[in-house]
Parts: C-alpha cells; structure tokens; sequence
C-alpha cells in the first residue's frame, strides 16, 4: 500500500482530535485548562502542517502558537478571571447562525479549490514555478521558502518583523512583565 | 581552555547534525559560513561572560556518566515492567508511599543525577529537595527498598565525579 | 515495514486521544499540565514514526523543536502557578548580584 | 542468502521487535494514566511513557534510519527526551506538593471507585 493512501487516515484522527480540542475550548469554563487546550491545538494543527507538507508553517505554528501564545496568554491570566462566565442563553442563536453561514460559504467554496497537491492550480503555475527555478541559480540556500522570504521578499520581511516586535513590545507593556521585580525592591529600599 | 575547545567541538557536532548534507556537500557557502559564524560567536559571548567551565561544559563528567547510564537503562527496564504488571491488573491495587532517602553526594551534580535518576525510574518520582535527603512518592510499597536506593545514590555519586564513594 | 510504521502511528494517535480524555477530565490542575506534557512527548513521538512513514527528514527538526517547546511550556506554566508571575525572579537576582559585583571593580 | 541481506533482515527485525514493545509501553502508560485514582501515582504511570516506550521506538527508528544525520538527530531527540522529561515529571510533582496537594496513600481498594477521586487542589 502505498504510503499516501495510509497518511490520510492519520489526517484524519488528527481533525477528530483537533474537533474534539476546539469544543473542549468552548465549552470549558476553567480559563487555566482553556490556555493549556490552545497550545494543545497548536501543537496539532502543526503535525497536521506536517503531514500536508508545509514543514515552514508546522515550524511556524508550534514555534508561536504552542510557545509564546501560551506564556502570553498566561501572563494575560495574571490580569483576569481564572473562571468565565457563562454566556447569556438569548445570544447563542445568533452567534451560531453567523457561524453556519459562514460554515456553508465555506462549504460552497470547495470545489472552486484546486486539488490537493495539484502541480497546475495557480499558486503552483506562474512565479511558484519561476521561484523554483531561479532559486538554485540566485542564491545558495537549500531551502526555497528562505530564500523568496529572506532573499526576494527581504523588505516585506523586515517590515513584518518590525511590526512583529512592536507588537510583542506593546504587549509586554501591556501585561508588564517584570512591573513585580520593580515594585519588590522600591519595598525594600 | 579545554573547555572552550570542547565546547567549540560540541557546536560543530549539532551544527553538523543539523544541516549536516548542506555544510558538507560544499554546494552552499552560505550555510557553511553561518554555521562558523554562529558557533564563533556562541563560543566569544560564552568565554566573556565567563561561564566557560565545568559546570557548563560537562565533558570529564560525561564519560562515567555514560558507563552510570548503561546501568540506570536495566534499573528502567525493571521498573518499568514493575509499573507495567501493577497498572495493567484488571483491578487497580497500589499502595502509594511518601519515603524520605537520605542523599549524602558529594557535588550539587551528583545529588541532582541522584534525583533524576529516582523520577526517571517509573514507580518512584522525587516530590520535594530537603536538607538532609529527598521526598520521594512511590507508586507501592515495593518500590521503597532502602538497599535499592542507597545503591542508585553510591552510583550517581560516583558517575558524577569519577572517585569511589567512601573516600572524600 | 511501513504498513508496521502505519500501526505505530495510528497507536501514538490514540495514546494522545487517551492522554486528551485526561486533559479534558482533570480534575485537579495537576493532572491537566501532567496530561499536556505527556500529550506533547507522544506528539513528538507521532511526527518521529510520521516522518519515517513518508521519508521525509524534515519532520524530524519539528519534533526536535516540539521536545523543546513542551519541556520549556511545561516549566512555564507551573513557574506561573509557583510564584504567580512569569517572570524568573531569581534567575535575575542572582544576575543582578554578578553584574553589580562586575561595576564595582 | 548474502550477509548483506541478513543484515538487512536482523535490522527489520530489531527494528520491529523495538517499535511494538516500546508501542505497548506507550499504550499501557496512557491507559495508566486514565486509571490510576490520584494525581501522584498517575505521574508514575506517565513515566513509563517518557522512558522506555519512548526511547524503544526512537531506537527501532534508528535501527530504520536510512543516513546517519538522520540516526543522529533521532539520537538527539531521544537524549533530549531522556534528560528533560525527570525534570519536567519533578517539576510537576513539586509544584503539586508545594501547592499543598496531599497524596491520597490509602490501600486503593478496587471496591469502592468513590475513593478514586482525588481532593481538589486547585487554588
């Protein structure tokens, strides 16, 4: 049997897993299990990531979703409840009505998509497969999503880290990590 | 010294064992030339902030360590078909213990290889560091042998710095 | 042998589906970071049995990097419940004390 | 029969023998930890997991490792593994019994599952 065929039952014990995670998050009313369950997500979405193949998103994903969004939400705890609130029972109706059209818009926009792994659709066609072509011969680096990421699109990158590092700036300031340190030795002096 | 060398040595072992194929194909300069970059740079920042020696650079611990090692996998293995038997009874039946273990090491290294090596044998899990000895939870009482631990603690000791336990 | 790879795989699978019915069930907060660590060693597992299974290198350094983060997750969490705050109070003491000591001379 | 392809059978074999022990290890710590009545004595069957189930199939993976940079990053993960997991399992358990968290250490008595909940601890 051939190795594709196996990988997607594996698929899809890991959507089960990733549904059965997402409707624990919503219903769990302990906010310290919900901030442990989304790193549980992440650390899923990202195998998941890597069985589809994109290696640099599953790197990606467990990189920040597992890792820094789990200490950022628990410094955001530090701030809150640790328990939520029940929401209101009228509100339930609508909320899940905007949900199941956007879930059926989904749904409607399947078949436009290209299949799995499809050498023709779009993103693969026209500059995907220039950039596959011209990156051996532009730079050396093995690895071709670098190379467009650091080499072609290298202004577009550093403006994202800078908007990356300012946000994580904005949100130290906001949670204010280290504030107790500072306020231990005013104590003591 | 030694140190910085075999702290060098190690660097160049992960850089290798990392991007192993594209440093040693030659094909990409680039990566080679990080690779050197980085670890030159590690070994500079490290040897000013000088936290270069043997506590960072455990490699004359290591080679007893490793010869420990070889005896700690037949402790797991048994223990671990202790634990086995014990959990895969159609009833569960245990008798969880709190001991206290006296550890006498000479060196922090050997009281920590000490501790980790009681939580890395299922059944006994070290729960709290005191003075004088460890807290240790087992999962029933035949894991609690005294003989058994004061053996794992002579050992560790010894692995972490080389000398016989007794001669101080 | 990769149909025997496959089984591994789908056994790692249901291990993490077990050790989710702990993480969901609790009951103490304990038992939740217990489960969520060893759901992350399994997980490393799986994407290990994963990468022999297609061939492919490349999952491995995601594993490496899972073993990592959840060792790094885990201690950062009960650092949290420990002294209520995130950050490493007496890491940066004790480095407070060396630099002062550094001026000094 | 070449000695190459001997090898090659031996290897299989090691290789299978290690990934359904180490398969039974890692089902049997999981199915543990759902059945063990107390947070202390689930870590136990946590480790069983973190040892020996995991280090048996990183070495039937090696066995199976076509290169060595691929035997050696195996390598590296399951040396990782060795070294953190004691120390994440000890973390846990100190912060449980510092947090106040008794271990329950009654005979468990298969007869009355009402004992195999444990007292809340969270604060």
């Amino acid at each position: 049997m051939n190795h594709a065929d196996l990988t997607q039952y594996l698929d899809y014990l890991l959507i089960a897993m990733l549904l059965a995670v997402g409707f624990a998050i919503v219903r769990l009313r302990n906010l310290f299990a919900v901030v442990m369950l989304t790193g549980v997500y992440s650390l899923l979405c990202a195998a998941w990531f890597v069985s589809l193949d994109a290696v640099d998103v599953a790197f990606t994903e467990a990189a920040v979703g597992a890792g820094i969004s789990t200490v950022l939400m628990l410094g955001a705890m530090l701030l809150t409840a640790r328990e939520s609130e029940p929401a209101g029972a009228g509100r339930h109706w609508a909320a899940f009505g905007v949900v199941a059209a956007a879930g059926a818009a989904l749904f409607f926009a399947i078949p436009d998509m290209p299949v799995y792994g499809d050498p023709e659709s779009p993103a693969n066609a026209y500059v995907g497969r220039d950039y596959l072509e011209q990156v051996p011969h532009d730079i050396s680096i093995p690895n071709v999503v670098t190379a467009v990421l650091s080499s072609y699109r290298g202004f577009d990158t550093l403006g994202e880290v800078v908007v990356v590092f300012s946000a994580a700036l904005g949100v130290m300031l906001l949670l204010g990590f280290g504030t107790g340190a500072r306020r231990r030795e005013e104590g003591e002096d | 010294m030694f140190y910085g060398i075999s702290l060098t040595a190690i660097l160049v072992a992960l850089w290798l064992t990392l991007s192993g194929p594209f440093t040693l194909s030659g094909d990409y300069p680039i990566v080679m030339g990080l690779g050197v970059i980085s670890i030159i740079v590690t070994v500079v920042l490290t040897y000013r902030m000088r936290i270069v020696d043997r506590q960072t650079v455990p490699v004359g611990p290591a080679i007893p360590l490793f010869a420990y090692w070889g005896w700690l996998g037949g402790e797991i293995v048994k223990s671990n078909l202790a634990v086995l038997r014990l959990i895969m009874k159609p009833e569960i039946e245990v008798e969880p213990r709190l001991v206290r273990v006296a550890a006498e090491q000479r060196s922090e290294l050997g009281l920590c290889v000490f501790a980790n090596s009681i939580t890395l044998t299922p059944g006994t899990v070290t729960v709290d560091v005191e003075d004088d000895g460890f807290l240790v939870h087992a999962l029933d009482n035949s894991f609690t042998d005294p003989a058994g631990f004061a053996e794992m603690g002579a050992r560790s000791d010894t692995a972490s710095d080389g000398k016989k336990t007794g001669d101080r | 042998m990769t149909f025997l790879t496959f089984l591994v795989a789908i056994g790692m699978a249901v291990a993490m589906a077990i050790m989710l019915a702990r993480l969901f069930a609790g009951p103490t907060l304990y038992d939740r970071v217990l489960a969520a660590n060893s759901f992350g060693t399994k997980t490393v597992l799986f994407l290990l049995v994963f990468s022999a299974l297609v061939g492919r290198q490349d999952a491995i350094d995601i594993a490496l990097l899972y073993a990592l983060i959840n060792f790094v997750a885990t201690i950062a969490i009960l650092k949290f419940f420990r002294y209520r705050s995130l950050e490493i109070a007496l890491a940066q003491m004790s480095l407070r004390k060396a630099l002062d000591g550094e001026y000094e001379k | 029969m070449s000695a190459a392809e001997i090898f090659q059978y031996a290897r299989d074999a090691f290789s299978i023998g290690a990934m359904a022990v180490g398969l039974v290890f890692v089902i049997a710590g999981a199915t543990g930890v759902m059945r063990l009545p107390d947070f202390y004595t689930r870590m136990h069957a946590a480790g069983v997991t973190d040892t020996l189930g995991a280090e048996l199939i990183i070495l039937g993976l090696i066995a199976q490792a076509g290169d060595w940079q691929t035997a050696a990053k195996l390598a590296l993960v399951g040396l990782l593994l060795f070294l953190t997991s004691p120390t994440a399992t000890h973390a846990i358990a100190n912060a449980a019994h510092r947090a106040g968290q008794k271990p329950d250490l009654s005979h468990f008595k298969p007869k009355h599952p009402a004992d195999a909940g444990s007292s809340e601890g969270q604060k």
